[in-house]
C-alpha cells in the first residue's frame, strides 16, 4: 500500500538507492552515536556528544550537495553529515577513542571534523566561527570559478555569534555562493531557544537581503529540497540562502550534562517521537523500496560496521606521546603541510 | 571547603551584602557547566543568576555596561578558552574606561574564567590564556591556588572599582580544599604569598602549578633540598617586591606555570630579576613550562606528555639546586 | 502664509520655545562643526571629524529623551545630540583643542564624547562597541527599576559588527529599554551603503522580534517621533526599538580623507540642498516662530558662543605631561573615581 | 624607496607572480586610509583588492577561509588598535588550525597590522598591540623597521604557509626610507639582523625604537660609547641565537620597545637573557619603554611624555655604558 507522498523523493530527482543509502547513513550514525554513548559510560572513552535527533537533517543536506566538490564546514553534531560525505564509521570511532590513526591524530576531542580529502575543513570548539571560513572559502569559490558552493551548518545558539552575522552581512554584500544551514535542536546546552533567539534564526535573513528558508528537521527529503534550491541558487550567481532546520536535540548536551536539570522526560518522549529516522523507514515501506527483510539485512550490516569499528578504533594505538610536538608549524618551507 | 565552593560562597555573600552584585553568564541558571553557580539562581532569582545567549562578547559588553551604570556584574565565561570572542570587549573597553574618561567613569567589572587542563580537555577546553591579557594596563588579574585565596580573591574583586580577570584553575575545583572562615574577609589584590619557607631554591609559581611545586618540595625535604615556593595569586599588577624577597632568599629560582613557556607571565618574573636582582643571582633563572605548541592534545599520551606533573617539576627542582 | 503641515510639532507634544531651541541646538553644532573644520586647516588642533548633514536627526532624537535621566552612548559625529543633553560648545571646543579643562583631559581625540553629569557615556574609537554598553544599562535600568531608558547611536557601517548584533539580540531576548539608532550617512569612510550594508539595516530588527523604523533623518519632527515612541514602547516593557535615520554624509570622513577619491562634488551637492537644519527653518519660518529678525539673533548669539568657546579653548593650558600616568587605576580602594 | 612603498610594491609584485595573492580591508580599494594600496585596485580589479564590510573579525575569519581553499589573501586591519575584534579568528583559528588537524589543513594567511604611535593618534590610533598575540604558538609575528625588511619580510609572509601577523610601524611609513633593489629577494621569518657593531652597550629592539636606538647610538660615539644595535625584525619565532650573540658582545643590554613595559616582547627577551646568558652579564638588563598606562594620550604633552624619543633613549644607553 503507497501513501500519496509515495513519489516525493523522485519528484526532488533522487533514485530509490539514493534514498535507501540516505536511510542507511542516517541509521549508521545512529547506531554509531547510540554506541559512543555506551562506550563513554564503560569509561573506555573521555567524552561524546551526541546526534541523535539531527540525523535526517544532515543526510538531506549531504545528498543536495556535490562530495569533494563543494566544501563542508560542519558542527560538532554532524555525524550523519560527514558520513554522508566521505568519512567512515571507523574513522568516527578513531576520533572517539583519540587514537593516533584519527584523522586530527587524537588532539581534538571527538566531533571536532576535518578531512581535506573530503572536502570537509577543520572545526575548532569556539562556536560559529566557521560560518566565516565558509564565506572565504565561497568567495575562493567564486574568484577562482570553481562552481563549488560552501555549505555550513551551526546550533541556534551559536546563530548568535557576531561571526554569524558578520558571515552573513559579508555573503550578502558579494552574493557568495555559501549555504548557511541552522540545525535549531531548540538547546543550547540548558538554554531553550526561547531565551536565547529574539526573534526567529528565519527571519534573520531578510536583514541581509537573502531568503530564509524553515524546514522541518525530521523530514530529510525536506531539507534536501532546500538545499538543493539553495544550491542551484549559489551557483547562479544568485547569493546566499539561509536555512534553519527545526529538530529537537533528544540526548543531554554531551555525555558531561544533566538535562533533567532543565527539561522534562515528558518533552523529550515527545520528541523523541517525532523521529526523522522513522519517519524515513516509514516512507521507505510506503514507498516499496525498504520492507522487513531488507530492513533487518540493512541494520545488521550497519551494525556489524559499527562492532568492527569499535574493535579496530579500542585496539589501535594512542599517539607517541612526542607527536605532541609536531605541526605546529610547516616542517620546511616548502611543505603545504597537506598529507594528500 | 572546596575550591569551588569557595567560589560559589563569595559570589553568594557578595550578592547577599550589595544588591548589585549579579552573575550573568551562559548556563549558570542551571549551576553552570563547572557547577560554580549551583542552588544560586534559586535563592537569588533569575534576573541576578542570568542566563545569556551564547555571546561572549555580548556578556562582557553588557557586564561592562551594567557596571558603569553602578552595578558590579559577575560575568561568567564558561571557559577561558572562548573568552577570546570578548577580547576587544575587554582589552579596547573595560581596560581603558577610567583612563580615557579622565577618571569620569569607571568599570568594576569581574569576568571569571574557568582555566586550564583537567583531563580530557583537549585543545579548546584546557588553555590558559593569562598571556593574551597580562600587560593589559587598566586590567587587573588574579588567579588564586586555595579556596582561601579563591573566596577572598573573589571578594576582593567584586569590591574593586576596575575591571578584574579572575582566572580560576578547573583542576583546582575539587582538587583543592582548605580552611575557610565563616566571617567575611579579603585577599588583597596585588599581593602574593609565602607557601612555604625554604632557602636552597626559590619556586614562583600561580594557579595548579602551586601545588604541584608544594608536593615537590616536600618529597624534595627528604633528599635535604629546602623549597622556599611563592605563589604569585595576583598576576597584574606583579607583587614585585614579593618576588624580588622569595628571589634574594635562595638565589635560584624556577618560575613554574601552565601556560606555554613564551610570552608567559613567568617571561616578565625573569625579566624583573634580570633587571633587579641580577647580583644575586647564583644560577640562571629557570622557566618551567609546558612547550610552546598550540594547546593541550586531548588524548591522554598527548595530554600527559604536555602537561607539568609533581614528578616532572621534582626532577628540574633538583637539578637547579644541584647547580 | 502658514504651511499645512505648520502644527506638526504640537500634535508632537513639541512647544513652540522647544522647538525654537531645537532649531539653535542643530544651527550651534553646525557652526561648532564648520569652525572645527577652519581650526584645524588652520593647523591650530589636530583632527576634527564632521557632523555635517545629521544634526537635525540628532536633534530631534535628543528631545525626545530625557535629560540626565536617561543614558547616551553617543558615537563620534553626535555633536548635536550632546549639545542637547548638556554638554557646552565650550566642552566641545575644549576637546578639539585637546585642553586639560577637557572632559576626557585632553586625552581623546574630539568626539570620544563622556560626561557622568549628563549620562553621556564614554567612547572608544572602535565601532560598534557602544551598543553592548547601551544593552548593560538598559539591564541595569531593567534589574533597579530606574524607569529609564538607553540610547545608543552608530553609523551604517558599525551596524555589521559582531557587537551590534549580539546586542540586538541580548536585549531582544529580555525585551530591555534601550532604544538603537542607526545614523545612516551612506558611507563608512569610502564604502558606499550597498557595498557595506547587505539588505537594508532596518530589516535587521523583524529578525530579533523587534519593531524596526525606517526614518528620514533630515526631519527633525519624524526622527522625535521615533525616538519618542521606541521610549514608551520602553519603558512600558515592550522592548527595544530599531531606528534608522537616513541622511548624509556632506563632509569628508574626517579633515584626514579626500572624499573625492570615491564620490563626485554632484552627488555631495544634491544632499546638500536636503539640508535637515534648512527645511527646519523653513518650517519654523512657516509656523511664525522664526522671522528674519530673529533668526539673525539666533545665528549671531549662536557664532558668539562658538567665537568665544574657541577662543577659551585655544588659550586654555594643555594638560600637564605627567597627568598620563593617572587614572590607570582607582586611586585608593574606595575611590570610585567620578568627580561627581 | 620608502617603508610605505616598499609593502605596497611587495604586495603588488606577489599579486602579479600568483594569482592566489590578494588583499581584503576596509577602504582599500580608494588606496586605503594609509595609501598602502594606492592605485592597485586599478592594477588588478576590485575582487583583488576588496572593500570589505566594517567587521575585522569578517575580514580575518573570511581570509582564513580562503587561505585554507588554497588563496593566499592579505588581511588589513586598518589600525592595529582595530585587530581585537579578530583576535578569536587570530587566536583560536588561524593559529591552531595546522596542529589541531594534524597537519591535514594549513592557513597561509597574512594580517596587516599598521601600528604605533605617529603623532596625533590618540588612545585608539596609536597601540601597539604585539604584547596580546606574542606568545601564541602556531602563530609568526614580524615587525620589520626598514624598507628593504618591509618588503622582503612581506614576500616571505606572503609565501609562508603559516598565519603571519605583520606589524607595519606608521611611523616608519614616510619617516624610513632606504635602498630596495629591483630584483625579488625574501627576508627569512625568524632571523634578526644586526644594524651596528659596537662593543660597550648592547641595544635590542625592533620598528621605530631601532631608529631611535641607531640615532642614539650614533650621538653616542662622539662620547666614546659604542653601542651595538640588533634589530629583531621576527617577533615570534625570536631569533635566539641572535640574541644571545649580540648580548654577549658587551654584556651590557638594554632592550627597547614602543610597546608597553610590562608583559611585552622585551620580557621574553630579558627572560632569555636570565636564563641563557645569566654569567655573561655585566649590568642588569634594562628595558626601556612606555610606562605600564593603556594608551598614548592625544593631547601633544601626554603623547610626548608618553613615546620614547632618540634623546630620552640615548639618556638611559650612556647611563648604562657607564654602569
Ligand atoms: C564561543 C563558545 N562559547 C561557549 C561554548 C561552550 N558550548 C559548547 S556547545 C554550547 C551550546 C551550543 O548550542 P547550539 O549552538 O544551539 O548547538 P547545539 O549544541 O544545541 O547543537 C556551548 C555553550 C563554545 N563551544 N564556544
Ligand atoms: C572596529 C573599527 N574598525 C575600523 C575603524 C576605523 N573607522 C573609523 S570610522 C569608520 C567608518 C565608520 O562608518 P559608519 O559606521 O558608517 O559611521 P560614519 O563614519 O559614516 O558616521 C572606520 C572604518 C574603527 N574606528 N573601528
Ligand atoms: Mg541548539
Ligand atoms: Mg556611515
Amino acid at each position: 500500500m503507497s501513501s500519496p507522498h509515495a513519489g516525493r523523493h523522485r519528484q526532488l530527482g533522487l533514485t530509490d538507492e539514493q534514498t535507501l543509502q540516505m536511510y542507511t547513513n542516517m541509521l549508521l550514525a545512529r547506531k554509531f552515536d547510540e554506541r559512543a554513548t555506551l562506550i563513554q559510560r564503560s569509561g573506555k572513552t573521555a567524552f561524546h556528544i551526541s546526534s541523535i535527533g539531527q540525523e535526517a537533517a544532515q543526510v538531506g543536506a549531504a545528498f543536495a550537495l556535490e562530495k569533494q566538490h563543494d566544501y563542508f564546514l560542519p558542527y560538532y553534531r554532524d555525524y550523519a553529515l560527514v558520513l554522508s560525505v566521505g568519512m567512515t564509521v571507523r574513522e568516527l570511532m578513531l576520533a572517539l577513542f583519540l587514537k593516533a590513526e584519527d584523522v586530527n591524530g587524537g588532539r581534538q576531542m571527538p566531533g571536532h571534523f576535518g578531512y581535506r580529502k573530503h572536502h570537509i575543513v577543520t572545526a575548532s570548539s569556539p562556536v560559529g566561527t566557521q560560518v566565516l571560513h565558509a564565506v572565504g572559502f565561497s568567495l575562493m569559490s567564486l574568484i577562482k570559478k570553481q562552481n563549488c558552493v560552501a555549505f555550513v551548518t551551526f546550533g541556534e545558539g551559536a546563530s548568535n555569534q557576531g561571526d554569524v552575522h558578520e558571515g552573513f552581512n559579508f555573503a550578502g554584500v558579494f552574493k557568495l555562493p555559501v549555504i548557511f544551514m541552522c540545525e535549531n535542536n531548540r538547546y543550547a546546552i540548558s538554554v531553550p531557544e526561547h531565551r536565547q533567539v529574539a526573534g526567529r534564526v528565519v527571519d534573520r535573513a531578510a536583514g541581509y537581503g537573502f531568503p530564509g528558508v524553515r524546514v522541518d528537521g525530521n523530514d530529510a527529503l525536506e531539507v534536501y529540497r532546500a538545499v538543493k534550491e539553495a544550491r542551484e541558487r549559489a551557483l547562479r550567481g544568485a547569493g546566499p540562502t539561509l536555512i534553519e532546520a527545526v529538530m529537537y536535540r533528544i540526548a543531554p548536551h554531551s555525555t558531561s550534562d544533566d538535562d533533567m536539570l532543565y527539561r522534562t522526560k515528558e518533552e523529550v518522549e515527545y520528541h523523541r517521537e517525532q523521529d526523522g529516522i522513522a519517519s524515513f523507514r516509514r516512507y521507505l515501506f510506503d514507498c516499496g523500496i525498504l520492507n522487513e527483510e531488507l530492513d533487518r539485512h540493512v541494520t545488521d550490516h550497519v551494525n556489524r560496521e559499527v562492532n568492527e569499528a569499535a574493535k579496530y578504533a579500542d585496539q589501535a594505538p594512542y599517539p607517541a606521546p612526542e607527536q605532541a610536538l609536531l605541526h605546529v608549524y610547516a616542517e620546511s618551507a616548502g611543505d603545504d603541510g597537506c598529507r594528500s | 571547603m572546596t575550591y569551588l565552593e569557595a567560589i560559589r560562597t563569595a559570589m553568594s555573600e557578595e550578592m547577599q551584602r550589595d544588591d548589585n552584585v549579579f552573575v550573568l553568564g551562559e548556563d549558570i541558571g542551571k549551576g553552570g557547566v563547572m557547577n560554580a553557580t549551583k542552588g544560586m539562581r534559586d535563592r537569588f532569582g533569575e534576573w541576578r543568576v542570568l542566563d545569556t545567549p551564547l555571546t561572549e562578547s555580548a556578556i562582557v559588553g553588557v557586564a561592562i555596561g551594567a557596571a558603569m551604570g553602578g552595578m558590579r556584574p559577575i560575568a561568567e565565561i564558561q571557559f577561558a578558552d572562548f573568552i577570546y570572542p570578548a577580547t576587544n570587549q575587554i582589552i579596547s573597553e573595560a581596560a581603558k574606561i577610567r583612563y580615557r574618561s579622565n577618571n569620569d567613569w569607571y568599570c568594576p567589572v569581574v569576568i571569571r574564567a574557568p582555566y586550564g587542563a583537567t583531563g580530557g580537555g583537549g585543545l579548546y577546553h584546557s588553555q590558559c590564556p593569562e598571556s593574551v591579557f597580562f600587560g593589559t594596563p587598566g586590567l587587573k588579574i588574579v588567579a588564586p591556588s586555595s579556596a582561601y585565596d579563591a573566596k577572598g580573591l573573589l571578594k576582593a574583586s567584586i569590591r574593586d572599582n576596575d575591571p578584574v580577570l579572575y582566572f580560576e584553575h578547573k583542576k583546582c575545583y575539587l582538587y583543592v580544599s582548605d580552611e575557610v572562615p565563616d566571617e567575611d574577609y579579603t585577599v588583597p589584590i596585588g599581593k602574593a604569598a609565602v607557601k612555604r619557607e625554604g632557602g636552597d631554591i626559590t619556586v614562583i609559581a600561580y594557579g595548579m602549578a602551586v601545588h604541584h611545586a608544594l608536593k615537590a618540595a616536600d618529597e624534595l625535604e627528604k633528599e635535604d633540598i629546602s623549597v622556599h615556593v611563592l605563589d604569585l595569586r595576583t598576576l597584574q599588577p606583579l607583587d614585585q617586591p614579593a618576588i624580588l624577597e622569595a628571589a634574594a632568599k635562595t638565589g635560584k629560582i624556577m618560575i613554574f606555570h601552565e601556560d606555554n613557556k613564551t610570552g608567559g607571565v613567568g617571561a616578565e618574573a625573569a625579566a624583573i630579576l634580570a633587571e633587579q636582582l641580577l647580583y644575586e643571582l647564583d644560577a640562571p633563572v629557570i622557566r618551567f613550562c609546558p612547550p610552546d605548541i598550540p594547546a593541550v592534545g586531548m588524548s591522554p599520551t598527548l595530554e600527559k606528555f604536555f602537561l607539568p606533573t609533581a614528578d616532572r617539576v621534582k626532577e628540574a627542582m633538583r637539578r637547579l639546586a644541584e647547580l
